[in-house]
């Protein structure tokens, strides 16, 4: 059979959501962030909520999430973004609240923020982008950078003693009785991306039935950071991401595994 | 007994040809274009045509969702 | 003498290195030298541009509107830049693709084939050396081997056994240089 | 209905709040503030209007809570009182350069750092002059009664709509604390979400239904975009100078002299210009209502009629750059204010006027300095 | 021993710093200055001098980090960009307040909010009316080369610690990111435990060994006292502006018009003044080094000569207040400027100075806002 | 026998410290901070390391610390302390450095600088006094303002759904790889008193040994945030505070109990 | 008519609520009132002092430094504040406590027993009001039952059961006023 | 057999009266007094002098640091 034949709208069984814009994302080839807005958006496409969706963009690479994602979005300040999702979900109690954040915004300078909110239990999703390094400048340490794991600020290796353990912060939310559903997942293979987004659903799920917030860590690449090609990248991180970061859910219907 | 046929099409301006997709295809279908695209990239095409099942595979894992999957079903 | 150049490409063709190197070269002959980078979250494939200025005397602005050689590798840098260049300037570019050629005839145009040379030399990352070389013909304003001495400043030690082959990239370079005119175009 | 009561200034002022249909407070406790969120918490607006009143973990929490909540076109406040406001500072010029509509309310105490609960107008500059980053402006109350505690935030919301910019009300420890009489407004009801959705849906992230979908951002990374957005905002700043600038004049027709004052101080000079009168002394007070827009023209015609103009300020001297910026020199201006958390008194005002204007020409103002530290 | 290299502003700062003997370096990255830690972090100073480099989770922990090494008499640097900088106004205001020596560096881009990572000088106000909450200022020293990025870093830990107060280093994109030759200076040795116990056992927390205990801190809750400490830093900002105002004056002997212009915009001023002399326009430059304490009385002078000056700033009109208050409006003064990260050449800034001052006369100044959007 | 014949220097048995100045005390009868302040002035009497210590004050009550420890003290932004601490023992190796801190200090706006300080293990002591209140500012709810407690701002209890659960910041310390010591001790009874200062003397003899970060939380009374009299308030907290904060050691020796 | 006085004690003994009883006065016969308290972390004995203006015009100045009244329940602050009282104005204090008495002789003096006869009442806490009724019969700027009024207005409803109370404790200290002459100290 | 006979101090000036000092007391040896010290306080005193074992007890509860103890054996 002739490839053109099968080539038709009605033998379509996949295509990109319309929920992403047309606007080429800005993200560097092979990064994770491009599937994690993707998935986001087919969620929110395939519950139907679009109309009572609103995103918080952070400050990083994922910025211009809001070019991307076809949908309301504001754009926080450095590490504040679950300070704006509680005031917003607070004042629009039926609409779906969430915030998407690397691994600086949310577990350095928005530590507090992260925190805070997560005890307060906002009836909001917090998808967090955990790819071990700041891209957005251009590879500095993260909280989250692995220990020994050369960074433009740690160039011999981040050294445990003078900065510290890479930080779980996923981990440390889910010991708050205000969390909800807290998972750790990735992107890179087919069979993770299928898991990430079913995690992802569940967590706008919890918001329509007012559950609390939903945390949904995505361990992901940053390959130009990691000086990588994507897919020695995804393989490093298998390797070494996955050892410290173990993926899987980590509380579930407000009781930790 | 019935065998399914599938095929990609992959928007070669917004592949960015970074090959994330070429390990999750079982049968090995999606190489790179030698030459390049608007942006300098060299593109996914479908270098094993008969081998596509269709399986999406390729196009979730697809950062830019450059890609777009078709399946029919034939009897073999 | 001062020479006042804009180099402008895609990220990843060594724009910024090429105008450092330039700027290094033009340090080993004790001129005054400034390299202003454009800079921002360079995303794979984004365009960079530097400005760089070799003087013998203190330099003022090391921001410019107007150049006296501009060097061009990409598309966008053509349109954005092709009118910077000085009445009687320069303008030297890499044809590979560009689809629109410059139309000026109040200046000087030059074609260098870097990337195709770059191909042949075996390293695609030459093709900026290859540039280089090509515009020191044009305006030898700097001594080859004070080239290769900022080479030398500019890369770190783990590279200077590339030296060699930078410095055959740039006498293929002035090798290969074409001058181009813009008439002929307009004649068709 | 309206009701005359006694009231703390910031007790008036969350009693406004609630009064002008405010969708939510977000706030962190300090001294002397800390009335505010007390009384709103203990009023339970939740159930008097649906409002909706939250302790953040930090003022930084609360002025992004109040980002995020102005994004959705909601009418939403902050308070804090002088470190807290510095905090803030990300968060204000993220509001202005964002556009969105919000106010900000600085009840001051002295600084810098800690330094002490007392009042101070030592805030003049960070508030006038921009404390954060960037090109902004904010649109800066300054009342001087508990009455205006309660006036000026139904007048700060509406501004703050007007032109989509933050507004700051700039209190201080005295009026913030001090007690009088006051006529609270009527109670407005609440903008409902479908009138904000109608009203505000070319710009509010509301959620995008039957519309294009709504951005809100500080971020242009084509500086083409970044100048226009500049641009956008100084034309707003001229349009406030233009038709919102606010000052009034007290005992000014006849007056050889003139003090300005703002807040406090101008309740205080009041006292001394009536002092001054009882010995024969023509002064006259202008009191700038809007610190920004300053009132530039006022004092630039007052200054063909007196001969000398003193700005007091609980303060080492800030107000006083914009007197002379007025009136462009053509008559001295001179500073006095003490600091640190002393409040000077009328007899003292009275006494500097003589001293630094009446009896005593103008001086180099290139040294204002000296002439700044009493 | 002193070497010439090629280096980038924010890179020459960083290794001066190791020169300079600082104890220690606070940061987080922000562009475009993200280049000074990554330097630092590249060159283990900790090997090098025993400098320590770290960094922090937030601006607001570096600058905190900051205060607290300098309150044991340490000799320790920040450095951020605009928004960080914002975040750092209450430890700013602390620094102050608690009569610390620190050197803060601000690398500026466009605001306000997130703005663009483009070059710009749009916190003037910020840096020299005090951005933080109370009676503070900062002594401000604004490089405008790569050379002066390195020799400026020790010259503001030598005032840090003349006046034990902060400094700020006021550089912008533009100087931060260019590669210029500069001259490293030699290093110098760090000083010692035991000197800084000798040399600062007078207030450094060092631990209370053979002295009465030392205490650093902004409070004072006797209003009095904290009095006292506004005035104290008062006589210090004096004394600034009596011994260490710094300028540089190009081409103004015989200048019938001037250009008043700091950090990048005075470089670019100077080939604008190149190209008006090439039209025989007789026009002059006055680059002011130290924002404050600003060139006053050289500028008050210069209005005796000059007929007109125009205040290029990378902003919609900030520094030009300080110019008019200086030459007490006995000239026109006008603004020009590019914002939101453009850059103005050297040929629009010259079009604006015939245009604004020599074709035009004076214009009533509390209409600034129109002349100051371009 | 005479007490004036007991009263003699010989048969003195317990005094007040000389590191504490003659300075009376700013807090309210029965306070705890006062107890807190002598045993931690006690104990660095006792290990003869004075000249060696550099305290951090807070903004709280505590504020004024630095005038009753009689030592070298800098008092930090509100929630700061943390990172003036890092600095200092970063610079000072050999110095004991602390700090002294409230709940609202820590927990609410200094919660990065705790959580970041905690992590990487600095070799300092934090002294948490644990008062379920903001005494300073009159009686405010904190982050470990228990459920139901009234407060100024709580003023018909602390609500769970609206303002969250009372934070464990003790506990999520303890989660840190960089935290060796942490403990919650009390100072209200003579008992708990004694196994308090045990608990501060290991904390500063961990610094000595080089071992990271210690955590001491004391929970005290606010009694007039509390509206209670002094040892009304007491009892209320062994009934109330110590059933959602239990006394005693949560990690030692950087194993979690 | 305008009324400037001084409230000023220890923290506990109810200086700041017999300053806004006052001001509930006057407000409830229609005059313009102020009411600026001294104010800080009020540690539990620390002073306390509150400036309360009754006035038929606007009030200017509620911070004032002269005042017509000056009522002082502690040394400290006749320590303070006996200077603070204008010429041919009045000074009324409670004796307990004090151990040196105003010396002033250009101003009328009284003392009031608060404290003393507070206890005969049986309630500590009502000194204040006691107080009150002594400044009323001095200065009878508020009608009774305009005070009465005052009270309603300031106490919390579940509090209204102790109005009559009040209203003992403020005949009490009308009926208790004693003058005082410094001169008598001053001729020992 | 020697039995211990103890005594405290009370700092009269600094005692705040609050109290806490009595509960940890197993003797009750400690009341507060009925007049009070400049700051208006109820000082504390001891009631029962020769109930006291100079246990220390109320010493160290004490906030302020107000009581100093003292101790001596005495043979029954
Ligand atoms: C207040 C403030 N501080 C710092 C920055 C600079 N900055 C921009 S993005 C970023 C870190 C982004 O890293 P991450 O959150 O991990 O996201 P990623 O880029 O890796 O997706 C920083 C520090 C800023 N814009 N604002
Ligand atoms: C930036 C800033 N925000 C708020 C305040 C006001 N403030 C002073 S103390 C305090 C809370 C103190 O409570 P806590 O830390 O629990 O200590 P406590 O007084 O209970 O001992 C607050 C909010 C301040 N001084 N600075
Ligand atoms: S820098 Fe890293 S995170 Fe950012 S787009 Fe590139 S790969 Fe992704
Ligand atoms: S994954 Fe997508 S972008 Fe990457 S090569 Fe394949 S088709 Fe292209
Ligand atoms: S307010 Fe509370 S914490 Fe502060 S001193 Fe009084 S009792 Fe202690
Ligand atoms: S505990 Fe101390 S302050 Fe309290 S009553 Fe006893 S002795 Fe006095």
């Amino acid at each position: 059979m002739e490839v053109l034949d099968i080539i038709k709208p009605e033998n379509q069984v996949f295509c990109k959501t319309k929920l992403m814009t047309d606007c080429a994302l800005s993200y560097c080839p092979g990064c994770g962030h491009g599937t994690a807005h993707n998935l986001t958006m087919e969620v929110i496409d395939e519950m139907g909520i679009v109309e009572d969706t609103i995103g918080v963009a952070p400050v990083g690479c994922s910025v211009l999430a809001y070019d991307f994602m076809n949908i309301d979005m504001t754009q926080a300040a450095h590490g504040r973004a679950p300070a704006l999702a509680t005031a917003i979900s607070r004042l629009w109690p039926d609409k779906y609240v969430f915030t998407y954040q690397g691994d600086g915004d949310l577990a350095a300078i928005g530590t507090a923020e992260t925190i805070h909110a997560c005890n307060r239990g906002e009836n909001i999703v917090i998808i967090f982008i955990n790819n071990g390094i700041y891209g957005m400048t251009g590879g500095q340490m993260a909280p989250t950078t692995l220990a020994g794991m050369k960074s433009s600020t740690s160039p011999y290796g981040r050294d445990i003693k003078t900065m510290g353990s890479p930080l779980k912060i996923t981990e440390l939310v889910a010991q708050l009785p205000g969390t909800y559903f807290v998972t750790r997942q990735s992107v890179h293979t087919h069979k993770n991306v299928r898991k990430a987004k079913k995690a992802i659903r569940m967590a706008f799920e919890n918001i329509k039935l007012k559950r609390g917030l939903s945390f949904v860590e995505i361990v992901s690449n940053c390959n130009s950071g990691w000086k990588m090609t994507p897919n020695e990248a995804n393989i490093w991180m298998e390797e070494n991401m996955f050892a410290y970061f173990p993926l899987g859910d980590i509380k579930v219907d407000g009781i930790l595994k | 007994m019935a065998k399914v046929q599938g095929a990609i099409q992959v928007n070669t301006e917004t592949c960015k040809g970074c090959q994330v997709c070429m390990p999750v295809c079982l049968e090995s279908v999606i190489e790179m274009a030698k030459d390049v695209n608007r942006k300098g990239y060299h593109y996914a095409y479908m270098a094993k045509p008969e081998a596509c099942t269709g399986c999406t595979n390729c196009a979730i894992v697809c950062p830019d969702r450059a890609i777009s999957v078709y399946r029919v079903k034939v009897s073999a | 003498m001062t020479e006042e150049i804009i180099i402008a490409g895609f990220g990843g063709q060594g724009v910024l290195s090429m105008g450092k190197i330039l700027a290094y070269s033009g340090m080993m002959q004790d001129e005054e030298v400034s390299w202003m980078p454009s800079y921002g979250p360079e995303m794979r494939g984004g365009t960079a541009n530097v400005m760089v200025i070799l003087s013998d005397e203190r330099i003022s602005s090391p921001y410019l509107k107007v150049f006296d050689t501009a060097i061009i590798l990409n598309q966008q840098s053509m349109d954005k830049f092709q009118d910077s260049v000085k009445p009687g300037g320069v303008l030297l570019y890499d044809p590979n693709g560009i689809t629109i050629h410059p139309t000026r005839t109040d200046i000087e145009i030059f074609q260098i084939e870097g990337k195709k040379l770059a191909v042949e030399l075996g390293n695609a990352k030459i093709s900026n050396m290859i540039i280089l070389g090509a515009f020191l013909k044009v305006k030898p304003i700097v001594k080859l081997d004070n080239v290769i001495a900022g080479i030398k400043k500019s890369l770190p030690e783990r590279y200077h056994h590339l030296i060699p082959l930078n410095k055959e990239a740039i006498t293929k370079g002035m090798d290969n240089l074409k001058p181009y005119s813009a008439k002929e175009l307009s004649l068709k | 209905m309206a009701e005359l009561k006694l009231m703390k200034g910031n007790e008036a002022l969350a009693e406004a709040v609630i009064r002008a249909g405010a969708d939510a407070y977000f706030g962190y406790p300090i001294t002397p503030q800390t009335e505010v969120i007390e009384y709103l918490m203990a009023e339970q607006p939740e159930k008097r209007t649906g409002m909706i009143v939250l302790q953040a973990e930090s003022e930084i929490s609360a002025i992004n809570m109040v980002y995020g909540a102005a994004s959705t076109g909601k009418k939403v406040i902050t308070s804090s009182s002088s470190p807290g406001i510095s905090l803030k500072q990300e968060g204000i010029s993220y509001l202005a350069g964002a556009e969105l509509p919000a106010v900000i309310v600085n009840v001051v105490r002295g600084g810098p750092g800690l330094g002490t609960i007392q009042p101070s107008q030592a805030d003049y500059f960070q508030s006038v002059k921009g404390g954060g980053h960037g090109d902004y402006k904010l649109y800066v109350l300054a009342p001087a009664s508990v009455q205006e505690m309660s006036d000026f935030v139904e007048d700060a919301f509406d501004i703050a709509f007007k032109y989509r910019a933050p507004v700051l009300i700039l209190s201080d420890g005295v009026i913030g604390q001090m007690m009088e009489k006051v006529n609270l407004k009527d109670q407005k009801p609440r903008i409902t979400d479908n009138e904000i959705i109608e009203k505000y849906g070319d710009w509010a992230t509301t959620g995008k239904k039957g519309r294009e979908r709504n951005i809100i951002t500080s971020l242009d990374l084509q500086s083409e975009k970044m100048e226009k957005r500049v641009h956008r905002l100084m034309k707003k700043y001229e349009q406030m100078e233009a038709e919102d600038m606010r000052y009034e004049k007290i005992g000014c027709d006849d007056a050889e002299y003139l003090i300005v004052a703002y807040g406090c101080s101008a309740r205080i000079s009041q006292k001394a210009v009536q002092l001054a009168r009882k010995k024969g002394l023509k002064v006259g007070l202008l009191r700038p209502i809007t610190l920004f827009p300053f009132p530039k023209q006022p004092l630039f015609e007052l200054a063909n009629q007196v001969k000398g103009i003193l700005s007091v300020e609980l303060n080492a001297g800030q107000m006083v750059e914009d007197v002379r910026l007025s009136v462009e020199h053509k008559v001295p201006v001179e500073h006095f204010g003490r600091t640190g958390g002393i409040i000077h008194t009328p007899e003292e005002i009275l006494e500097a006027l003589e001293q630094k204007i009446i009896n005593h020409g103008s001086i180099r103002h290139y040294k204002t300095r000296e002439s700044s530290i009493l």
